[in-house]
């Protein structure tokens, strides 16, 4: 990839003096009068920009990838000399240089042309989304082919006992830390939804601007603290206190580490993810929706409730969607809030474990990377991938059959 | 009659009455969400700066060292040089004290012991530096060990060094009158923001150089890539591509990027960056690309809700005077929907700035003691390897001894400092976006 | 085009090649080698992935490499390993610094927590919840212990030269073996660890452990010696067999649990990248891992056999397969 | 003082620095449809929102002078907006359904408020106000649709229908018939004046046809200020101000 | 076929299963203000969308049918609906400023089409526009203000200065003066007659006074139908449909 960096550099600048020379020639043409042009100069300049850039841009990507692939089979596809890469790829940035410069006229819509650049750029955004989906399972499905293979996989779905063993003869049943994912993210999204939800409400609806401008960067704050910062809190002050006060009291056990422990403190840290998207959306909801509920006599949390929230209720789905999908994948609060042990119980004052702590902890373990407890990892990692899809769907069904949609 | 039925304005009735209780019990529940969250944040901003802001002072042995030019040429020869370097210091700090009358009675393996294993590194740094030393004598500020740096900071007691095995009651003793005198002081640690790590033996040399360059350019990568990328895609998604059930598919996926635990994109980024693309391990540039991806879900699900609240009166206004689809979206829905992509970039960063997880496969979770060059011939763009300052934390959490639980909460003040820095840009373009129509 | 050794590999070799890897940059030309934690099985993988400036060259290990482990290396074509025993890792059980003071014996260990022991004839669940119950000589003191989690090497040790043995001292094994179990099974048995609370795994590094027992001062926790050695201030040691655990109790072999520690040098990559060799004669080199050294004075018990092991650096010995 | 609903007096409204509405003091009755009139900009909507408190709502807005509405200041602190505006209704005059069913638009003033009994109550509530706002034959089939997926004109109606579904006590429209054809104006009107039995109606309008038509009482607002206030036909026959003279007499439509 | 603006033929619009627009052919003439009456949902502004392909916005909206401006299918796959709209402008029922300035609001149009040579060039065209739409004297001051703190009838002239703005080849206005006064109104309609000499302009009305004012040709929809399509004063005077007559004559306003 490194010598590309000449032609790329080369490619960037004929952009740019492409971008002011068709933006001048498109004045020329025009005689200075931008009106009789069927496009802005500015659009004509893009055009070019975008025509000199892309295709290199596009070519020095796909080539890249053609030489890598070829390297993994042991072709030499890179030529010796770079200078024909180089030249190719110049030449290429020339001929869009040029072909768009030509075709600067009067009538020639400039505008066109460049969104059809800019949505090409906009579809392979989009792309990116895929190839990673599709990287994530490509990365992990070798591997839990190869654990399939080593170990049944009626065990690994429908076993309840998760405990891996260094002399092999494991117990790697999935349900115990599906159970515990889902307590865990379960008592987290109870508390942290409805107090992001009502501090958004807050800072929306209430809260003077003032307030509002130092209270939200300072809860999103809570978003950035590292997480062990959070599995320690849970550790010394969280674990022994919901304990001595909650559980040894009602008789629920005697353990500093637990479900509601590592559930609490993750909420904590959900709180801006719920809080700060929501408030944001709830602030686009037009004024005049609530002007009409206010009209008719409802007070400000009616109005809220039941005509500002169902109406922001996609954005807030979507943030919720993101604070359970952080809580699914957080590993340091429930290593040390919930500790480590795999255990079906519905008590929640018990130890548990999730998913992704024994991915974390079988990846970088000291068994025998070939063994099953080390690819399992890789098993849990895709069935977790596939699990938090299907609630992605039932969401999403969700959201589309509440979705209401102002004017 | 009417006015019976609503009775008077200055009392409330009793429907009315019981709604403003309920109004009142929401504003309630709003406000204390807020304090809820204000409150532990304060609680946990406490407890980190409790324990944090002592690494931002660092105790120092301020003493004449005499430079013997056979001495050096000893110490050169050897295999573990600056361990003789370490006998050159201690041979003039023995000779320091006795001088001034300050060692009395204690052991000389104590005041040995003072002095930071840092001390024989930073001594020969500077022979290699001054090669005309030889014959003359300097000046040194050398660190103190750790336990006396901490001694200066309450870690370490009297009671405690009874019982360490790392400090004696006569070093404190004998670290009490050097700082009465003035050999020994505090200053600003201003080593920790530029010295790289340092190895489970030199915590008071430790500092976050690496980690804080390392942090800044994966986030120059994060920034650059993610952010575009991310607000592209959601316009594709939410405003050209056509509804179907591919769009739905597409959008599904999104949101399950987002749920799939960081540690996996640091099995993607192994393989797909460093074992099939062959860019360099460790490097900022493999992190930062690790970290657009795990980022990008954010970013993008936080995009599509606000885009999909803005109002379609607003498309409609600009199609109707003839805008293309892009200007409308690109004029006028984007703008109103910046603050909604503001926060999300925001959470993004601020997790991506804190991930420890997928670094940990493509070797950035590492001991790092050289500087790594934005760009280097051979590197390329942050190529060269680093750690960041999440991994520093994690590294530090780790260590044994107790000093470096300070330099792990010093560290993530750090973090935290560096996150408003990175995101004050952000919030004060998201407040001059916000408005209501 | 790289210019540093790279290393990845356990966490518990880490210091110690953090160490080394310090002093090599500051008393040679060449660049500090870059070490990475992440586990000696994520280590080793890394390492088997192939030959390569974009591989690692030295894999840290807390325990030997497994024969499947080098065959993948040999399929992916690293075949010239090197191994390099540099010393041994002290497993000690500690406890809160102000509390009762413990003389383990292995039988206890086992006795306090087996899952499930032989009693009058059959197979029963532990019943003992205080250390006072499993030996009369300990003062009153519920069961808490905090042992390593199962993706931790210390386990396996704990499991094999503690509650083996004390399945086998305490007569258990034997009583099992007479119920009808056969030997196999009578191991596992033995070395099953109870699942009702009072043993709680750790996943985490010692620091969790020592953490764990600050909340909860009533708790035993299985650390590294290195790491009992920084913390004396907090946690008392507890005798095994009657042995103080120090480097030299554990080198002269009279205190039973330890491990002994490992890195893998892929030599081809020797005389590619510069200074690999120079680093690992360093790292075993007298001045550093024996018993005088840094490495010693930071905990790690020095090997005995280090000459052999300097030799077979000088001579890159590799494994033969 | 026998009948009069509201009393305003000296009301001053700024937006920021624009001093939208000047020193206006004028005294409603009850039991009557009173009518503002006057040009574009001129301060009705303004005003309008006065007497319910709907200007409560923008930050920039600022309300000095005294409001009374049954002899009541509905600016003292004790009041509570909530039940003056449950009390005072609104159609706004850019219609502004809720994105909910056109059923639940109606629904939900009558459900917050407690009116209905039971579910049968409520339909029936929901019916009668269609009915009356002239939407009941275009609604019915379609009760579960969204509001937002109606014709201006409907759109407009189903707000007329959501305010009087309230019951209020007194009724403020805001130009309730712009988007509407004769028909359906005819209708709204009907209903005007059959409210004005036991309510009192103000009703903002550019149209003096129907100022004319369904007022009794009607205000002339020119730039901020109330210029002219009085019984309907006097002002269209034989204003007093020569601003309002000419006004009505610029009329076209 | 000499001076045929836009010729429509067979169009049905549906949203969802509601058929809105019935078979509707239609053929509107150049430098001619044409006139759509009909009872309110009767499918006028989603006719009119129709013309501008502002239909394409809604997802449930399906038009099938031959529409064609200065006789190019509209429809066509090769026609880009950007184009269409410039040269077709459009001011809508509900008047809906952006969210900026009120010379923002102005400009934009004239920017993007490329149709100012300076800022000059560009204040020049915004004053121009807004004097057009009456809206002049009382933005003048405030041009910096955002336009959504305008009154609901300066709103609505703002809409109309900023459809003019960008010098559309056909208006199509879907109630331009709902929230006007009658002094605004006429101005507006003296827009409109002084547009007409060069373009052709569609005015949705349910003034039939304006209607009869403004418009040289009236088309009549009732139900999603057009019932009657002709000259103005004939289908004022003497409509052929009974539909036609009997909503003519219950004309109230
Ligand atoms: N977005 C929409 N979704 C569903 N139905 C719609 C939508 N817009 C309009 N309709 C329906 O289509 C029919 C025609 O509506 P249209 O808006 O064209 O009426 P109109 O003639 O403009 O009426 P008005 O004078 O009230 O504005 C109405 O029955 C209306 O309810
Ligand atoms: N939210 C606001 N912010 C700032 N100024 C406003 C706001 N609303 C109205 N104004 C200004 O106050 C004045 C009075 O506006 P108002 O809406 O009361 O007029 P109106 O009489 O209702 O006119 P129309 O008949 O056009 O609706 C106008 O100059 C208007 O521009
Ligand atoms: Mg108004
Ligand atoms: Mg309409
Ligand atoms: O990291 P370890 O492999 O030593 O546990």
């Amino acid at each position: 990839m490194l010598p590309l960096s000449v032609p790329f550099f080369t490619t960037i600048g004929l952009a740019v003096v492409g971008y002011l020379l068709a933006r001048r020639r498109a004045l020329t043409v025009a005689s200075g009068d931008s009106r009789v042009l069927n496009a802005l100069p500015h659009q004509h300049g893009l055009n070019t920009a975008l025509s000199t850039l892309l295709p290199p841009l596009a070519v020095m990507l796909l080539w890249a990838l053609v030489v890598r692939i070829g390297a993994r089979r042991d072709l030499v596809l890179a030529p010796e000399n770079p200078v024909f890469t180089y030249i190719l790829l110049i030449g290429l940035a020339a001929t869009g240089f040029v072909l768009s410069l030509l075709r600067i006229s009067r009538d020639f819509r400039a505008r066109n042309a460049s969104e059809r650049w800019i949505m090409a750029l906009l579809i392979f955004a989009s792309t990116i989304a895929i190839l990673t989906t599709l990287g994530i399972v490509l990365s992990m499905v070798t591997e839990t082919y190869s654990f399939f293979g080593q170990y049944d996989w009626r065990d690994f779905f429908f076993s309840t006992t998760w405990s891996p063993n260094f002399r092999g003869g494991s117990d790697l049943g999935i349900i115990p830390l599906i159970w515990g994912t889902l307590y865990i993210s379960f008592i987290a999204l109870v508390f942290a939804v409805p107090v992001g939800l009502f501090a958004a409400v807050y800072l929306s609806e209430y809260a003077s601007p003032r307030l509002r401008s130092v209270a939200k960067p300072m809860i999103e704050i809570l978003a950035g603290i590292p997480t062990i910062v959070y599995g320690l809190f849970a550790l010394v002050t969280v674990g022994p206190l919901l304990r001595d006060y909650f559980a040894a009291p009602m008789g629920l056990g005697q353990s500093a580490s637990s479900v509601m422990t590592a559930g609490l403190v993750m909420g904590i840290m959900l709180i801006p993810f719920v809080s700060s998207l929501s408030d944001d959306i709830i602030n686009a909801v037009p004024q005049a929706m609530r002007d009409g509920s206010l009209g008719l006599g409802a007070t400000k949390s009616e109005t809220i409730r039941q005509v500002v929230i169902p109406a922001a209720l996609p954005g807030i789905v979507g943030a919720v969607l993101l604070a359970a999908s952080r809580a699914i994948g957080e590993t340091m609060i429930v290593v040390l809030g919930a500790g480590a042990a795999a255990r079906l119980s519905l008590n929640p004052f018990e130890a548990m474990t999730t998913v992704t702590v024994k991915i974390v902890s079988q990846l970088t373990g000291d068994t025998d990377f070939a063994s099953p407890e080390t690819l399992v990892a890789f098993a849990l990692g895709l069935t977790l991938f596939v699990i938090t899809l299907g609630l992605n769907v039932v969401a999403l069904f969700i959201v589309r059959k509440y979705r209401e949609q102002y004017e | 009659m009417s006015a019976s039925k609503h009775g008077s304005l200055l009392q409330t009735d009793p429907h009315t009455k019981k709604r403003n209780a309920a109004e009142k019990r929401f504003r309630m529940y709003g406000l204390s969400a807020i304090g809820i969250a204000i409150v532990a944040l304060v609680i946990l901003l406490v407890s980190i700066i409790g324990n944090g802001a002592s690494s931002f002072r660092q105790t120092y042995l301020s003493f004449p060292v005499t430079i013997n030019a056979t001495e050096i040429e000893a110490a050169e020869s050897a295999l573990l040089k600056t361990g003789a370097y370490n006998k050159i210091i201690q041979i003039s700090l023995l000779a320091y004290l006795t001088n001034n009358d300050q060692l009395q009675d204690t052991p000389e393996a104590d005041a040995f012991g003072m002095i930071s294993d840092e001390a024989g590194a930073t001594f020969r740094r500077f022979i290699l530096a001054n090669p005309d030393a030889a014959g003359t004598t300097f000046q040194m500020n050398l660190l103190t060990n750790g336990r006396i740096d901490g001694y200066f900071k309450g870690r370490v007691t009297a009671q405690t060094a009874l019982l360490d095995k790392n400090v004696t009651p006569a070093q404190l003793i004998l670290a009490d009158r050097l700082a009465d005198q003035g050999t020994l002081v505090q200053r600003f640690n201003w080593a920790f923001f530029t010295n790289p790590d340092a190895s489970d033996q030199r915590p008071e040399a430790a500092g976050l150089g690496v980690a804080i360059l390392g942090s800044l350019y994966m986030m120059a990568v994060v920034l650059c890539l993610a952010l575009p990328i991310g607000v592209a895609a959601s316009i594709y998604l939410e405003e050209f591509a056509r509804k179907s059930w591919i769009t739905d598919v597409i959008e599904v996926n999104i949101a399950n990027l987002a749920a799939v635990p960081s540690i996996v994109y640091g099995i993607l980024g192994l393989a797909i960056f460093i074992n099939f693309a062959e860019l360099n391990q460790s490097s900022p540039l493999v992190g930062g690309l690790v970290l657009t991806l795990m980022t990008l879900p954010t970013i993008i699900i936080s995009t599509r809700a606000s885009l999909k609240s803005i109002p379609p009166s607003i498309r409609d206004a600009a199609l109707g005077v003839g805008a293309s689809k892009m200007q409308s979206v690109f004029h006028h829905v984007l703008p109103l929907a910046a603050p909604g992509i503001l926060t999300g970039t925001i959470i993004g960063l601020a997790q991506a700035l804190g991930e420890t997880a997928p670094l940990l496969l493509i070797g950035m979770v590492a001991f790092v003691k050289e500087y790594p060059a934005a760009w280097s011939p051979d590197a390329g763009l942050f190529g060269e390897a680093s750690t960041a300052l999440p991994v520093q934390v994690f590294n530090w959490t780790q260590r044994s001894d107790p000093a470096f639980v300070e330099r792990a909460s010093g560290a993530i003040i750090t973090l935290l400092i560096f996150l408003l820095i990175m995101n004050a840009l952000a919030i004060f373009l998201r407040k001059k976006f916000e408005r209501r129509w | 085009a790289r210019d540093n050794v790279q290393i990845a590999g356990s966490s518990t070799v880490l210091p110690y090649a953090a160490i080394v890897a310090e002093f090599f940059g500051e008393n040679t030309d060449f660049p500090t080698p870059v070490v990475e934690s992440g586990g000696s099985s994520a280590g080793l993988k890394r390492f088997c992935e192939g030959v390569g400036a974009n591989t690692i060259d030295i894999a840290n290990a807390s325990r030997a490499i497994k024969d499947s482990e080098l065959a993948i290396c040999a399929e992916n074509g690293v075949t010239d390993i090197v191994e390099v025993r540099i010393g041994y890792d002290g497993i000690v059980f500690a406890s809160d610094i102000d509390g009762n003071s413990f003389a383990f014996t292995p039988s206890d260990w086992y006795t306090a927590l087996a899952a499930d022991m032989p009693m009058d004839g059959t197979m029963a669940a532990n019943p003992n919840t205080d250390w006072s119950q499993v030996n009369a000589d300990f003062a009153m003191q519920p069961i808490v212990a905090f042992i390593p989690g199962t993706k931790h090497g210390t386990r396996e040790v704990f499991e094999e030269k503690v509650l083996l043995q004390g399945c086998e001292d305490t007569g258990a094994m034997a009583a099992m073996i007479d119920m009808g179990m056969d030997e196999d099974t009578a191991e596992s048995t033995c070395m099953a660890v109870r699942t009702d609370g009072l043993s709680v795994d750790i996943d985490g590094d010692y620091t969790e452990t020592l953490a764990r027992i600050e909340a909860d001062t009533n708790g035993i926790g299985v650390f590294g010696l290195s790491f009992y050695e920084n913390n004396t201030d907090k946690l008392q040691v507890a005798t095994m067999v009657g042995v103080v655990p120090t480097t030299q109790t554990i080198s002269a072999g009279d205190y039973p649990v330890s491990r002994p520690l490992y890195f893998y040098i892929k030599a081809a990559h020797v005389g590619v990248i510069p200074g690999l060799q120079e680093f690992a004669s360093f790292f075993v080199a007298d001045e550093l891992a024996g018993p005088d050294g840094p490495l010693a004075a930071y905990g790690l018990v020095s090997d005995p056999e280090l000459a052999d092991t300097q030799a077979a650096v000088a001579n890159l010995t590799t494994i033969s397969n | 003082m026998t009948n009069i609903k509201i009393s305003a007096k000296g009301v001053q409204v700024y937006y920021g620095d624009n001093h939208a509405i000047k020193d206006v003091s004028v005294q409603i009755e009850d039991k009557t449809v009173t009518a503002f009139i006057g040009p574009s900009g001129c301060g009705k909507s303004t005003f309008l929102r006065c007497l319910n408190r709907m200007n409560d709502t923008i930050d920039i807005c600022r309300v000095t002078g005294d409001i009374r509405i049954d002899d009541e200041d509905i600016y003292d602190p004790k009041v509570d907006p909530v039940q003056l505006r449950a009390k005072v209704g609104m159609v706004f005059q850019k219609p502004n359904p809720f994105p909910k069913s056109i059923y639940d638009n109606v629904a939900y003033g009558p459900k917050i408020h407690g009116l209905a009994r039971g579910k049968a109550d409520l339909d029936e509530i929901v019916e009668k106000s269609l009915r009356k706002a002239a939407l009941w034959t275009e609604a019915k089939d379609r009760l579960n649709e969204p509001g937002t997926g109606l014709s201006g004109g409907q759109q407009q109606r189903l707000c007329i229908a959501r305010a009087i579904a309230t019951a209020p006590d007194v009724l403020l429209m805001d130009e309730p018939c712009s988007a509407l054809d004769p028909i359906a104006t005819a209708q709204v009107e009907e209903l005007i004046d059959e409210l004005r039995q036991s309510y009192s109606v103000v009703i903002v309008t550019h149209s003096m046809q129907q100022a004319a038509r369904v007022s009794q009482k009607t205000a002339f607002f020119h730039l901020g200020n109330l210029v002219e206030y009085g019984v309907t036909e006097k002002i269209f026959t034989n204003p007093e101000d020569p601003r309002t003279e000419s006004y009505i007499s610029g009329r076209i439509g």
